[in-house]
């Protein structure tokens, strides 16, 4: 069991997808079960993996490799670390709570559900495979399935011609859904390109024998071809973590995305740029990581700042969400860039808690959007009369954003702020601070319009509370908000464990790097 | 049972009480049964910290620490419960005023529907859990995360109306202040952190000053200092308990505490400590102008409270720091008496404004009573609690040569005196208005926690020796010439109160002198000035997210476009005529032959 | 007359059967052209082969002489297919299909 | 049988089989020629079946042919397509031109026939008469289609025809031309001979003419223009042949001729050809963005494809050799397949735009799953062959130092990606015209022959280690 555990997981949800293609379209309750049953096994065996991690031992569990292509030196090589086991909870609890909040789709849920399973299978991939070229192939997988899942189930938006680019209005329908996913798709694959190169880079600087990224791990790069090869990554992931400038697919795609691919969008997908950027850039590249952590973290900070600040004026609601993901995935970005124990512990609890918490967010959205027919907030008022469930999950998810103690949004805040300040970052800090607490101010004032005050008006008749299964979604979520925020040593020691065994080779590599890094900066 | 189990109870049992009310929501739809189970964790709770107390300074010197690593393992994130005299105290004053609150609350708020009132005491329930958590800190993060979640609770229950939108807009507003101030907070938390490698209460680093500094950005946001109090006199949208036990017996007192208990931090900043004094003292003597001419009676109190908070923080700012927590428990008790009082004469005539009342006394003589008490008590007259403590404090600050803060307190203890009496003319004696016709005395369940609380306000001030046991100071009453004087100037704010408010209605010449003045305290220049910050930050957010659209999306998408008119532009080569692709290969040919010849 | 100047003429004929291709507007004129072109080739070919690059050459001409009349007869019947649909064989007319 | 015409015995199997089918063909009433479709598939099917039997190796002709595991290769991929080819033709052949349909096959054959020999060729002169053996045919079948605009009129399928023959005829003649320069300056028609000769001007020349003439047939920018018309009017079905076959041949000959022949002087003519790679690729990229008619988007895209092939035949060595045999492989069964569905979607229209797409995926469900899965593996997305496809030539491109050709093709995939989720996103997201709500309706050997692709695509896709390895041996024998 042990050994293959991890390709249970990678594979339930494929296994699922392949079953659901064989069930005609019009039954819609098998359809909906399979996709359940994949995602929870798939949570179960993240949760079975969390309790046979032995943390003690640390270091890479549970390994398997299936040769692939020996000739190129890619294998299918599983294993996880204690970033992997918490990482792949958080997908097993998205994903379960992603397949009970679009229980109610009617249009299509053959298709939805392969889409959705594949991506999340992907997904799982990328956390725990440890060949570089499978990485990059789950990674991949799970970017793909976006551009029809926004496509077939989005809504449409619409975005008033203007601003300096104006011409390009006349082309493209811009805000529009099939705009939307085009973008997204288009952008993360310019992404992967970079991320390509970086990858070749890699493999061939290290001999051209192998993608184990373990042994690459452990080899000397020059550092000219670190140097060079780190941002390649550090944009290529980054652009699917939401680095500035290339967030801007995020909030149309949010925005047009329906609830479930939203939520994993945003609660896990997003991760895997930000993972991808820790995992593959910084610890295979610590001096090219050590040289440009100036760079990525000042990047990050203003992602906090620029993101939170975007959102205050946003109309619509899930825009604010979106750019409250640009502005959360810059907190995570800010504590890969410490390169200190703390700065990490926090980048990865934000993965965690960032991907829980906006996973509620947009599951909520969606429950509002499907009652309300409409996300513009100025026109909403009122609505904890009648649905005082999602209000309070709704401000539960807010606390948890602006890092309110006793979510999980506060721990991981907390680390990366404590982290960036031992690191010496302060200038970082400060800004990603405020930041915080501008999430405070929009978050809350959504909360207000959305929930309180008079209301809500004749034009939302038929609103009323979370129904059934969305429940579970609902509960799943909030329950991790507030556990994984009491007790954050649930996860954080799989994810300290993991730390531990990469930091010091960062540390020493950011020691003797120290001169470049102020020249890049310079 | 040891004395942690008993503290934990005292922390848990209210969490507790807060989960099962709250998640099992069909109990609490009922309202009135979930109160009932919230009271009777807070009498727990209650009880529980009486056994702590109980189990006496002996056990209580050394200090009882009992924590559980929280990020890490080990002590340095530790999270867990630290008893000594000051939290042990503390733990007490909080839990009993909490108690007569709910108590009161059950009263107050009969008239609610039922799921609002389960609602209520889901939200009064965790508050007794945040501020216990606040209070048993053994480090700074814990404290951190009570203070934090003492605000969160501020926010839901200022917003409880969350129907009436000033009540929406005053609840984030006083998150948003509040929040805003816990910034410093957060920086100092994560200094000392990244100083020491811990955050503890005793932690010794050069970068104390720093770190006090920050803390004390974040104390006057809790404690509604001088600028950032703007949120606190909006914070009377709660329903009146609530403003007697979050926003002036307890939480906002919670600064004061964080710095009492953060005494050895602060005493390595000599710097802070000067800046405390004088923002206190500002704040009190501006506060207590403020208060003159509030017309609603919870906001005359609510300046009232920011006042005697910058009493304390000035005492702790002297060094002071037995007298700023004296104060700080006697005011707890007549400030919250004052608030229930004035909630039953707001229950009676249903309006906070003064003209609506007048003239109680006579129709509500023991609610009238207990508020007149507490407003003796406030005005610092002997023996009620305020008198002790208040004169500690102005002595502290003579004895510490804080001669300029020494006459701001003073002349605010004047018209501390001053208010309280007119407040207490206008809505006690005078003529009666059409509201407080019908105006009749509560029933039991808000009497009982207003005659304990008045019991307390009476003799609080009495405790000041055994307290400084308990903390380790040395206290003993004696008259001061300071002291005297501070007593004096308050007979004399008495004095001038009733013959300007009283019977009497004199000294026309004064209120027209002043009325300016007065005008101008209206205006609220400070709120004001927020709204246009706010205004500013809305504009700035509108202007980034243009900018997001349009040019930096507009860019992506503009360099996705220009492939695509390029590729128009492309097509136009492709004529459709054969022979103009002939002409394409012959102009390869010739540059291909060119190239093979000449290289 | 040496090597040099028949593989000049050759040139010299290759150049005009690219010019023929590409200005006349007659279809027969094309194919006649691309007739030109493969001669210029043929030439070359003979010319080598005589000057004494082996017998190979030779052979090659023969092959690209029945390579042509293959090319030429399926160019004929395209460009009678041409008439029978348009009726004129005018090349620079056939653009329907374009951008 | 004689060991000489052992390596040939598929070829010669194929010319008997061909004589059989002319003979069939004058026997055969009109009404019943619908036949000869399958005796063709059949043909091609059991010489398909043959090549794992056979023993092809060997040397004939005198040593101007040489079997092994070279051609086997290209054999394969030529008797595949012809099969496929000749499974999706039927309907449309017997339904167009119900008396001419023996023609058709015949020429297919003769086509195949001339792409059989090329690949084992060892002399220019056998190069170029199997060149231009598979060339003829295809100018006439290009011309065959009698397919009908929207209006029902007849679509002239001459013009068509007729610009593949201009510019192949003015090809043939450059690359005669050139290759009599070649003969002059080295003496020799072997490819082992040329190699062998020191280099001149004229010889350059004579290699870029070649370069250039060779390069109509691939169809490489800038002799490219032919594609998207011919593509347009021509019959569906052939055109699915045409862009994928003779690609493979063309690349067959310039793998011949420049990395066999002229392989020592691989600096004359890479710059030359990393010139016609790069332009290939950003030419057929971003042309195919603003087509809406489908096949001509796919031309285009068909243009680019030739580009990341031509990044393998640059590199020129035996690896970069395998990986371009496997691309295009992939590439062939790929095209095919979406030529194949674009043939059932389209019916009679020769104008097949884009919106005829709309809501493909709820009349034909399979159908539009078939078509995603050909559109991503043109587009080289995970777990389907194309993506395998141009990550080798990536890796091989990154092995070789063309770290910038990498760069550029990756990102021009992005573009590819662009183009084509425009077909998929009409096929999965837009709703169905009124008038066309109906499932497609497919003959059952077009649902062969697309079950056929789709299962090459995903079994190369999911595992490609065994093709990559025959790939990479053949080509490593190849250049021994």
């Amino acid at each position: 069991m042990s050994e293959h555990i991890l390709s249970v997981i990678v594979a339930s949800p494929f296994l699922a997808a392949l079953l659901i293609m064989l069930v005609p379209g019009d039954r819609h309750g098998p359809i909906r079960v399979l996709g359940f049953v994949g995602s929870v096994i798939s949570l179960l065996g993240a949760i079975y993996v969390a309790l046979h991690y032995d943390q003690a031992r640390g270091g890479m569990q549970f390994g398997v490799v299936y040769p692939f292509i020996p000739r190129f030196g890619i294998d299918i090589r599983l294993a996880a670390d204690g970033w992997s086991v918490a990482l792949l909870l958080l997908t097993g609890i998205i994903m379960t709570a992603g397949s009970l909040a679009s229980a109610t789709l009617t249009n299509r849920p053959k298709e939805f559900y392969i889409l959705l399973l594949v991506l999340v299978a992907g997904v799982f991939g990328v956390f725990v495979c440890q060949d570089l070229f499978i990485f990059f192939l789950f990674y991949e997988i799970a970017v793909l399935p976006m551009y029809l899942l926004i496509g077939i189930w989005g809504s449409k938006g619409k975005v008033a011609a203007a601003g300096p680019f104006k011409a390009v209005w006349r082309d493209l329908d811009v805000g529009g859904k099939e705009y939307a996913a085009m973008k997204l798709t288009l952008m993360l694959l310019v992404g992967s390109a970079a991320i390509l190169v970086g990858m070749f880079a890699i493999y061939f600087a290290a001999g051209g024998k192998s993608f184990d990224m373990i042994a690459l791990a452990k080899t000397h790069f020059p550092r000219d071809m670190q140097l060079w090869v780190f941002p390649m990554l550090w944009l290529g992931f980054g652009s699917l973590a939401g680095v500035f400038p290339f967030h801007t697919w995020s909030p149309d795609g949010h925005a047009a995305a329906p609830t479930a691919v939203s939520m994993l969008h945003a609660g896990v997908l997003m991760k895997l740029g930000a993972f991808g950027v820790m995992r593959v850039g910084m610890i295979i590249l610590p001096e090219g990581a050590a040289a440009w952590a100036p760079v990525v973290g000042a990047v990050a900070a203003l992602n906090v700042i620029y993101g939170a600040v975007s959102a205050m004026s946003q109309k619509d609601l899930k825009y604010v969400i979106a750019y409250s993901s640009v502005s959360h995935m810059g907190v995570v970005m800010l504590g890969a860039a410490t390169l200190d124990t703390d700065g990490w512990n926090g980048a990865v609890y934000q993965m965690f808690a960032h991907g829980i918490m906006t996973g509620l967010f947009f599951a909520l959205v969606g429950l509002i959007y499907e009652r309300a027919h409409s996300r513009w907030v100025p026109s909403m008022g009122g609505f904890a009369k009648v649905m005082p469930g999602v209000a309070a999950f709704f401000t539960l998810a807010g606390l948890s954003s602006l890092g309110m103690p006793g979510s999980a949004g506060f721990v991981a805040e907390f680390l990366v702020f404590a982290g960036a300040w031992k690191s010496g970052n302060i200038l970082w800090a400060i800004p990603a601070m405020i930041g915080a607490w501008v999430t405070a101010v929009y978050v809350l004032r959504a909360t207000k319009m959305i929930f309180w005050g008079d209301g809500p008006s004749h034009e939302f008749h038929d609103l009323h509370d979370a129904k059934r299964v969305e429940w579970g979604a609902l509960w799943i979520l909030g329950t991790c908000i507030v556990l994984f925020g009491c007790a954050p040593r649930l996860v954080l020691d799989f994810i300290g464990t993991a730390t531990g065994e990469y930091l010091p080779a960062i540390a020493k590599a950011a020691a003797s790097i120290a001169p470049v890094a102020l020249e890049i900066v310079k | 049972m040891t004395l942690v189990t008993w503290a934990l109870l005292a922390l848990f049992v209210p969490l507790g009480v807060a989960a099962f009310i709250g998640l099992v929501v069909p109990l609490r739809r009922t309202g009135r049964p979930a109160a009932l189970i919230s009271v009777a964790g807070a009498l727990v709770s209650l009880a529980s910290a009486g056994m702590v107390l109980a189990g006496g300074s002996a056990a209580l010197k050394p200090g009882v620490h009992a924590t559980v690593g929280w990020l890490t393992a080990g002590t340095a994130t530790a999270v867990g419960v630290h008893l000594d005299g000051t939290s042990a105290w503390m733990l007490l004053v909080v839990t009993l005023v909490a108690t007569c609150v709910q108590i009161y609350s059950l009263g107050y708020l009969h008239d609610e529907p039922p799921p609002a009132l389960g609602r209520y005491f889901t939200y009064q329930s965790l508050f007794l859990f945040a501020m216990n958590t606040l209070v048993l800190a053994p480090n700074l993060l814990q404290a951190f995360l009570g203070w934090e979640l003492v605000g969160l609770v501020s926010y839901l229950l200022i917003g409880f109306y969350f129907r009436k939108p000033s009540a929406a807009k005053a609840a984030v507003k006083a998150f948003w202040v509040t929040k805003f101030a816990d910034l410093g907070f957060l920086i100092g938390l994560v200094t000392l952190y990244a100083q020491t490698g811990g955050f503890e209460w005793t932690a010794v680093t050069p970068a104390a000053t720093f770190v006090t500094l920050m803390l004390f950005f974040a104390v006057m946001g809790k404690s509604a200092q001088f600028p950032l109090h703007i949120w606190l006199p909006d914070a009377m949208e709660g329903p009146t308990p609530v403003s007697a036990l979050l926003h002036a017996a307890t939480m906002v007192a919670a600064g004061v505490f964080l710095i009492v208990r953060a005494e050895p931090l602060f005493e390595q900043a000599a710097l802070t400590r000067d800046v405390m004094a004088y923002v206190g003292a500002f704040t009190a003597l501006f506060a207590a102008c403020v208060a003159v001419v509030q017309s609603d009676i919870k906001k005359v109190l609510a300046y009232s409270t920011c006042s005697q908070l910058g009493y304390m923080v000035a005492a702790l700012g002297a060094g002071d720091t037995f007298a700023g927590y004296f104060h700080l428990s006697t005011h707890a008790f007549f400030k919250a008496l004052l608030f229930l009082g004035a909630g039953s004469l707001i229950h009676a005539v249903h309006s906070n404004e003064l003209k609506d009342m007048g003239g109680l006394f006579r129709k509500m003589p023991f609610s009238g009573t207990v508020f007149v008490v507490g407003a003796l008590a406030l005005a610092g007259v002997p023996p009620l609690a305020g008198f002790f403590s208040k004169d500690l404090i102005l002595e502290a600050m003579h004895h510490h040569g804080l001669h300029v803060p020494l006459a701001a307190l003073a002349i605010a203890a004047f018209l501390t005196a001053f208010y309280m009496t007119r407040t207490v003319m206008l809505a006690l004696f005078g003529t009666p208005s059409h509201a407080a016709e019908h105006a009749h005395e509560p029933g039991i369940d808000m009497k009982l926690p207003l005659a304990v609380l008045a019991l307390l306000a009476v003799g609080a001030g009495f405790l000041g020796g055994p307290l400084a046991g308990l903390t380790g100071h040395d206290y003993a009453f004696h008259f001061t010439p300071v002291g005297g004087a501070g007593t004096a100037i308050g007979l004399v704010g008495i004095g001038m109160g009733y013959f300007m408010f009283g019977p009497a209605q004199g000294g026309a010449a004064i209120k027209r002198g002043f009325a300016p003045v007065g005008a101008f305290i209206r205006y609220g220049l400070m709120d004001r000035l927020a709204t246009v910050a706010y205004g500013i930050m809305l504009a700035v957010g509108a202007i980034i997210a243009w900018i997001d659209r349009y040019v930096i999306d507009g860019l992506m998408n503009w360099s996705g476009w220009i492939l695509l008119v390029l590729g128009r532009r492309l097509r136009a080569l492709q004529t459709g005529n054969v022979q103009d692709y002939v002409y394409a290969v012959a102009l390869a040919v010739v540059v291909f032959g060119a190239w093979g010849i000449l290289r | 007359m040496g090597l040099e100047s028949y593989v000049l003429i050759a040139g010299f004929l290759f150049c005009v059967g690219l010019y023929g291709i590409l200005t006349r507007r007659n279809a027969i004129g094309v194919l006649v052209s691309v007739e030109l072109l493969v001669n210029a080739a043929n030439i070359n070919l003979a010319a080598f082969a005589h000057f004494g690059r082996g017998l190979d050459g030779q052979v090659f001409v023969l092959f690209t002489t029945a390579l042509t009349v293959a090319e030429v007869v399926v160019g004929l019947a395209l460009v009678i297919l041409l008439f029978r649909r348009r009726k004129d064989i005018l090349l620079d007319l056939a653009n329907g299909l374009k951008g | 049988m004689s060991a000489d015409l052992q390596p040939l015995m598929l070829d010669a199997l194929l010319t008997g089989g061909l004589l059989l089918l002319l003979i069939a063909d004058l026997f055969i009433k009109d009404e019943g020629k619908a036949v000869l479709a399958d005796l063709t598939a059949l043909l091609f099917g059991g010489l398909f079946a043959a090549s794992f039997f056979l023993d092809t190796s060997g040397t004939a002709f005198s040593g101007a042919y040489v079997g092994g595991a070279w051609p086997l290769f290209f054999k394969r991929l030529f008797f595949g397509a012809g099969l496929l080819t000749a499974l999706a033709s039927r309907g449309f052949v017997a339904e167009r031109f119900p008396r001419r349909q023996g023609e058709f096959y015949l020429l297919l054959g003769a086509c195949v026939l001339g792409m059989s020999l090329l690949p084992g060729a060892q002399n220019l002169i056998l190069l170029l008469v199997a060149f231009e053996l598979m060339g003829l045919p295809l100018s006439l079948m290009a011309a065959y289609a009698k397919t009908e605009d929207a209006k029902g009129q007849d679509r002239d399928g001459a013009e068509g025809g007729l610009k593949l023959y201009v510019v192949g005829a003015a090809s043939t003649g450059i690359t005669v031309f050139g290759l009599s320069l070649v003969f002059g300056m080295t003496g020799s028609l072997e490819f082992t001979g040329l190699a062998a000769a020191p280099s001149s001007p004229l010889l350059t020349l004579g290699m870029f003419l070649t370069l250039a003439g060779m390069s109509f047939k691939i169809g490489a920018v800038p002799f490219h223009m032919w594609v998207p018309d011919t593509y347009q009017a021509a019959p569906t079905p052939f055109v699915a042949f045409l862009s994928s076959a003779p690609k493979a041949a063309g690349f067959a000959a310039l793998a011949a001729v420049f990395l066999r022949g002229f392989g020592g002087a691989a600096e004359a003519w890479v710059p030359a050809v990393l010139t016609v790679t790069t332009l290939t690729l950003v030419v057929g990229n971003l042309m195919a963005i603003p087509q809406s008619n489908v096949k001509r988007l796919l031309a285009f895209s068909g243009v680019a494809h030739i580009g990341y092939m031509l990044i393998a035949l640059a590199i020129g060595d035996a690896e970069a050799t395998g990986v371009l045999l496997f691309y295009l492989a992939g590439y062939t069964v790929t095209n095919i397949g979406a030529f194949l569905v674009v043939n059932a979607v389209g019916g009679r229209d020769a104008d097949v735009e884009i919106p005829l797409f709309n809501g493909l995926s709820r009349r034909s469900p399979g159908l539009a799953a078939c078509l995603l899965i050909f559109l991503l593996s043109l587009a080289g997305i995970p777990f389907v062959v194309g993506f395998w496809a141009k990550l080798y030539v990536f890796l091989e491109a990154w092995r070789a130092g063309l770290w910038w050709l990498t760069l550029l093709g990756a990102l021009l995939a992005v573009v590819g990606l662009w183009y084509y989720l425009q077909i998929a996103y009409a096929a999965y997201i837009r709703a169905p015209a009124d008038d066309r709500t109906q499932p497609v309706r497919l003959d059952p050997r077009t649902r062969l022959a697309v079950a056929v692709c789709l299962i090459a695509v995903v079994g190369m896709g999911a595992w490609p280690a065994p093709f990559i390895t025959n790939a990479l041996d053949a080509a490593a024998v190849f250049l021994k």
